[in-house]
């Protein structure tokens, strides 16, 4: 089920809220073209039963989902743990083979891609992990690391890459004399820069980022969004940022994608879901992480997520939901409720009321 | 990006040594391989050195004391053992060595294919590992004495056959270790190839683990091959190494006490300075600066 | 270098809802509460690859009776050095060079190991970061829970099993009994967490430490947890020194806050008064970039540089490097010279670390009365 | 649980099988006629054999039939316990193989329960405070144990304390007395082994979170070890004492020799040089089988310790 696409466009910036002007720019130009399409697509982890007499368990990564990335955009992608969105992204990238469904990235199959393909592929694609410290092999100098991956794809010679590597450390701010270093004379914030220029070496045309400030203190997360963003304009990628910081999600995003225990639950433009979140979920996750949005309308969120192995039947969220009826074990379509906002749940019309 | 600007006037202070993972070797590490470097001159030098032909009968000095003419003594055909102690080192050392090698480059690069590629292979071959272990060296180096015959390369492949399985098992655990790594799934993102992986990321960070654990199993070696040598089972007459010499001792044992101390003490000493090379070298490689919970990290920003 | 406005731009920072427990005129009237703790002037060195480094250097701290302080700093700023130097849990490397901690006047620095044995778990617990690390794997957990017990109230086995299935039913674990005989693996990261405060609870202590309780966990739970905490410590009268990186959990529980700069206490302070009106440049800074509040160019707030590498001497005010009040105001040579003391604010319940704010070149603009509950 | 147990049975019958299939086969790829073979270990040297006779034997015991036909007749016999008949003594192999893996066992457990008894609390003493100097000490002796060969060592402890002091009896298996001096020996490079190992779990132990938490709740330094740290930090010092327990059962055949000790290894090491062909083939299997089902009661008991194994263990 194609979530966004037949919605037919983007709605216009609330007025109340004051828009980060530098982005508009790119909020006109991010045009319909779908750049990164999943559709279906479903990722089960087997937890047990390797050889004879292991009854198999499964774990319900990613169930049955479907979502679009449109060229120049910043989509958000929020949940807590469990909920499938670092699975998502491999998925995306193919680090990991989904079961079923379809996924394509500017029209290329990526599930079907043989090697030669996927190889092409990796240009177009890359990621950008939570933890620098290990993202970067420490018996390598951190140009070798940059220049590794240039050296796999035959770009270049050996000269030619030395100074593309010295471009790609001025481009995240740091001098060349970082080269020469090795991860463990950086610290975490100049390792994260490092990361990103590796990932930017292939001239990617779009950026996974998987919780990539969590393990940052806060004075130098901001420096690494501020980053992205310049990166964003002056490249014009196009990034999936998965955060469970709904702050930086709504700092970053143009459109943000919910997801709770293996499917999404709710998709909209920011402004849409900050401002009028309509699945229970996302206004309980925006209740917990900002209470100053909330305030005490909301109250906590009763229990914790149940396991992934055994998701409740119908929608996954019922058992801890204020609002559940009978009706919700069965399962709760994506529908298109306003322009621009896309939810799973039958009652969305009473939770919109009580935000 | 304005933010960080201000490090590009830093002046670049840093050690950039490849040694700059190890900022100091363990004090057992440099006394450990400084003597065994010295064993392997000696005995590579033996030819020239040793003071008597090492086959050389002076049946009137049968059983001599240590003395100024011979150094150890002589044994029961009065033959010198200085020179036999240099000529049996060479055959003890090299079939440790040997087998160390052949068993160090197998296991390790079994252990890391395995933990790589995974799934029915890496089970396979890990229960391969298990039963292996369960096989005593010396019983298999019997089994195959009985089947082969005594000799040289019997000895080296008896101790190669479960020689492997430490390092499979250590660079096994050392890759499935590494493979949780985010350089890992990076360079997986990147497009590199797989040989890539294994040879550019996993081996270089595996290589300190197993060097040592090279050193720690060629001073194992090192007394099984004795071992089986004192059983007769080992390095046949004429020729013979430290563990023959010891056996052919014991029966003049009481009379020349030097006879059985001085080619035990030369098996000791080896084995010794490698397993202290070994240990300090394990030391070295996991001398982090030690974990205080998060305390303070590794280094910061430099200040702008 | 982008900075974030002039001295007198500071009230960008928005009010945020404080616990409607500590409204900020009455706690600045309030007669102050007797202290537990009181440390005075603590100092910890650990060993590096660098040689000797302060972990903390020279802190001073009191937490009231019933009181909630907040210990706020980024990571390397010695927060969680202070927790364990009071409980004296600091790992064997780690050496205290000087200073007094006093509980009820008692310096427990001076205490014997085996004195200080009972005052862990009768009168001073803890909570740690990854609450499912710190539940033995092989243990069941109400053997853990009731430890305390058994070993410091001398209680029955049995008798003790029971109560942690009391414990552990009071700090909301459905079917108590039942998850008393589980191992750690099989608890989610806020149960392990729930398991661990009746366990610290079990003693009925008088200081609760909370290191990061909450960092590891889910949002959702998060807040669960925090809930909890603070129930159980209002409800028993504890005082609790909770240990956070995150300003936004401090402003909904805490009723003082305490910021940590490269181990030396920079500011403290009635937590209204520190998140809606911080003094030191520092803390300012801290609270803009958590917030993630964007600067009329759309661009985030960020603090130029990075905190000094441990084992770095340093002379002065520790922020200066960072700090763009020292430039704008002409002062940046004395504050490199300099370490300006920890001084009283408006209050006496309010000090700052900076000459800046000392001599009264900030203007503190005081958020407007109408945005506090 | 069960389904652990299961598994790990069915991987034990199967690695046995395995085995036995080696144990039978290897033999006759090595060089020389097994018929001759026969004779010579009868005769007790090398002579000129009439050919007839060979084919006598040959017949007689079933030699001129195909290997696998061979096997499976060897096998039905060994599964009701009758191995063969010695070549040379002509004695039935179970009986001389099974007294034999007794003594044996006995020696090995002797020296091993030493190294435990001794390694533990060392290894800990050296993790308490790891990094000291007590620390170093322990740890740099312990490098010099490992590096001793048995084989030199008992000599020298016959000389000394038979020969010289004439406190321990010299060699052979009288008495318990005899035990000490053997198992003093070979329980000197298990300790080292088996120390390394202590220390190494422990220090990662007492690195654990759930040590430093254990300790918050006011329990003694003493308590915590007992209650929390002896448990986690004895889980690979476990299994590698099974190890060295399998190992020390067939392979302490050097020390068995020089003590004269009438154990497996002695058995083996006779049978090698007499081309006991019987002998060798239910000794490799005795010696190996009673190793495995060592490692899996190991394994199992492991389970039991730690019960997050068996999650690991159904993700593996």
């Amino acid at each position: 089920m194609p979530a966004d696409a037949a919605v037919p466009s983007a709605s216009p910036p609330l007025p109340t809220v004051p828009a980060p002007t530098v982005r508009a720019r790119h909020a006109s130009v991010a045009a319909e073209r779908p750049l990164v399409v999943v559709e279906g697509v479903t990722k089960h982890f087997p937890v047990s039963g390797g050889g004879f007499l292991g009854k198999s368990e499964v774990v319900h990564a990613i169930d049955d989902v479907s979502l679009t990335v449109r060229e120049g955009e910043v989509l958000g992608l929020v949940g807590e743990t469990g909920s499938g969105k670092s699975t998502l992204a491999r998925l995306i990238l193919r680090l990991i083979r989904a079961d079923t469904g379809r996924i394509t990235f500017d029209g290329q199959d990526v599930l079907g891609a043989d090697n030669r393909q996927l190889k092409g592929l990796r240009r177009q694609m890359q990621i950008i992990f939570q933890d620098p410290f290990s993202a970067l092999d420490p018996s390598m100098r951190l140009g070798q690391s940059i220049e590794a991956p240039l050296a796999q794809h035959g770009i270049g010679d050996r000269a030619s890459r030395q100074v593309k590597v010295d471009e790609l450390l001025g481009q995240v701010g740091l001098d060349p004399s970082y080269a020469v270093r090795y991860p463990s004379e950086c610290s975490g914030g100049q390792l994260h820069r490092v990361v990103i220029a590796r990932a930017l070496s292939l001239g990617p045309r779009f950026l996974a980022c998987d919780e990539p400030t969590s393990s940052l203190d806060a004075s130098i997360r901001a420096q690494i969004l501020n980053l992205l963003i310049d990166l964003r304009d002056e490249l014009g990628l196009t990034l999936l940022m998965i955060s469970h910081d709904l702050r930086v999600v709504r700092h970053i995003s143009d459109r943000v994608a919910v997801m709770y225990l293996g499917r999404i639950v709710e998709i909209g433009t920011r402004d849409e879901i900050f401002e009028r979140p309509l699945h229970p979920y996302t206004q309980k996750l925006i209740a917990a992480s900002m209470p100053e949005r909330a305030g005490d309308r909301h109250s906590l969120v009763q229990g914790e997520p149940p396991s992934p192995i055994n998701p409740p039947s119908g929608c996954r969220f019922r058992e801890r939901c204020p609002l559940a009826i009978e009706a919700c074990k069965e399962l709760p379509p994506l529908e298109v409720v306003r322009p621009g906002h896309t939810v799973a749940c039958i009652r969305w019309q009473d939770a919109a009321a009580t935000w | 990006m304005a933010e960080v600007g201000g490090a590009m006037a830093r002046p670049l202070v840093s050690s950039l040594s490849v040694g700059a993972r190890i900022r100091r070797f363990h004090w057992a590490f440099i006394v450990g391989g400084t003597f065994f470097v010295l064993v392997c001159v000696l005995l590579v030098l033996t030819p020239w050195i040793a003071p008597y032909d090492p086959a050389d009968q002076d049946l009137l000095n049968r059983l001599a004391a240590p003395s100024g003419e011979h150094l150890f003594g002589t044994d029961h055909l009065g033959r010198d053992i200085f020179s036999r102690i240099l000529q049996g080192g060479r055959f003890s050392v090299s079939i440790a060595a040997i087998a160390v090698l052949i068993t160090g480059v197998t296991g390790t690069l079994l252990g890391a294919i395995s933990a790589r590629v995974g799934g029915i292979l890496d089970d396979l071959l890990m229960r391969l590992v298990d039963a292996l272990l369960a096989f005593p060296e010396v019983l298999i180096a019997l089994f195959l004495v009985f089947v082969l015959g005594p000799g040289y390369g019997t000895l080296i492949v008896a101790l190669s056959i479960s020689g492997w399985t430490p390092f499979a098992r250590l660079t096994r655990a050392v890759t499935l270790e590494i493979n949780t790594r985010g350089y890992i799934e990076a360079a997986e993102a990147l497009g590199c190839s797989r040989m890539f992986i294994i040879f550019r990321h996993v081996l270089p960070n595996a290589i300190g683990p197993v060097l040592a654990q090279g050193f720690l199993r060629f001073g194992h070696q090192l007394i099984t091959v004795g071992d089986l040598s004192y059983l007769g089972l080992g390095v046949q007459r004429p020729e013979s190494d430290w563990g023959a010499m010891l056996a052919e001792a014991q029966l003049y044992m009481i009379r020349a006490p030097w006879l059985v101390i001085v080619p035990g003490f030369a098996i000791f000493l080896t084995a010794l300075s490698v397993t202290l090379a070994g240990h300090g070298l394990r030391q070295s490689l996991g001398r982090r600066p030690p974990r205080l919970l998060g305390a303070i990290p590794a280094k910061d920003e430099p200040a702008t | 270098m982008s900075l974030s406005g002039s001295p007198a731009d500071r009230a960008s920072v928005p009010p945020v809802a404080t616990s409607a427990t500590s409204p900020i005129a009455a706690l600045d009237a309030a007669p102050a509460r007797e202290p537990l703790i009181e440390i005075r002037n603590l100092r910890v060195q650990l060993p590096t690859r660098d040689g000797l480094v302060s972990a903390i250097d020279g802190i001073d701290l009191t937490i009231g009776r019933g009181e909630i302080v907040a210990l706020v700093g980024e990571s390397g700023s010695g927060k969680s050095m202070t927790a364990l130097s009071i409980a004296r849990l600091l790992p064997p490397a780690a050496k205290v060079v000087s200073g007094t901690i006093l509980l009820d006047g008692v310096d427990l620095l001076k205490l014997t190991d085996r004195e200080m044995d009972r005052v862990r778990g009768s009168r001073i617990a803890m909570l740690f970061q990854q609450p499912k690390a710190t539940l033995d794997p092989t243990s069941r957990v109400g053997e853990q829970v009731g430890e305390t017990l058994r070993f410091q109230r001398h209680v029955g086995r049995r008798q003790a099993w029971a109560r942690s299935v009391e414990l552990l039913a009071d700090v909301g674990i459905p079917e108590a009994d039942r998850r008393a005989r589980a191992y750690a693996h099989q608890l989610s990261g806020g149960m392990a967490q729930r398991v661990m405060t009746a366990a610290a609870i079990s003693g009925e202590p008088e200081l609760l430490i909370a290191d990061e309780p909450t960092t590891a966990l889910d949002v959702t739970v998060q807040a669960q947890i925090l809930r909890l905490l603070t129930t159980k410590v209002r409800d028993h009268g504890l005082s609790m020194l909770l240990i956070t990186h995150d300003l936004g959990i401090v402003s909904t529980i805490a009723d003082r806050v305490v910021v940590l700069y490269a181990g030396k206490v920079v500011e403290d302070g009635p937590t209204a008064r520190i998140i809606n009106e911080p003094n030191h440049p520092y803390t300012e800074a801290l609270m803009r970039s958590s917030l993630l509040i964007p600067l009329a160019d759309g661009r985030l707030y960020a603090i130029p540089g990075g905190t000094p590498p441990p084992g770095e001497e340093l002379v002065g005010c520790r922020f200066r490097a960072r700090c763009h009040y020292a430039d704008e105001l002409g002062i940046a040579d004395r504050c490199a010279a300099v370490e300006p003391g920890l001084h009283a604010c408006e209050s006496d319940a309010h000090h700052c670390r900076c000459w800046a704010v000392e001599d009264g070149l900030i203007q503190v603009q005081p958020a407007s009365a109408g945005s506090l509950p | 649980m069960a389904r652990f147990i299961v598994r790990r049975t069915i991987f034990l019958l199967a690695t046995l099988f395995a085995v036995s299939v080696l144990a039978f086969v290897m033999p006759y790829f090595g060089e020389g006629d097994p018929a001759r073979m026969i004779l010579r270990a009868r005769m007790g040297g090398e002579l000129a054999l009439d050919p007839a006779v060979v084919e006598a034997v040959r017949r007689q015991f079933g030699l001129d039939q195909p290997i696998p036909i061979q096997y499976l007749r060897w096998l039905e016999a060994a599964v009701t316990g009758d191995f063969g008949q010695s070549f040379t003594n002509r004695q039935p192999v179970g009986g001389i193989v099974l007294r034999a893996l007794g003594v044996s066992f006995l020696l090995a457990l002797a020296a091993l329960v030493l190294a435990t008894i001794i390694a533990v609390p060392l290894g800990i003493l050296a993790a308490l405070r790891s990094g000291g100097r007590r620390d170093s000490v322990i740890v740099t002796l312990t490098q010099g144990l490992v590096a001793l060969p048995e084989y030199w060592l008992a000599p020298l402890g016959m000389l000394v304390f038979a020969l010289w002091l004439g406190w321990l009896p010299a060699a052979g298996w009288t008495s318990p007395i005899s035990v000490i001096l053997p198992a003093s020996v070979l329980c000197l490079r298990p300790l080292a082994y088996l120390l390394g190992v202590t220390r190494a779990s422990m220090i990662t132990v007492l690195e654990s979170p759930y040590i430093t938490a254990a300790r918050s709740r006011g329990l003694s330094q003493f308590l915590t070890l007992r209650r929390h740290g002896l448990k986690n930090a004895m889980v690979p010092v476990m299994t590698l004492f099974s190890i060295w327990l399998a190992g020390t059962l067939g392979g302490s055949v050097v020390i068995e020799v020089i003590f004269n000790i009438p154990g497996l290894g002695r058995v083996m090491y006779e049978a090698v040089v007499n081309a006991d062909m019987p002998v060798v083939q239910a000794g490799v299997l005795a010696t190996v089988g009673l190793a495995i089902v060592i490692n899996t009661l190991t394994d199992i008991g492991y389970a039991a310790l730690n019960p997050a194994i068996l999650v690991g263990e159904s993700n593996g």
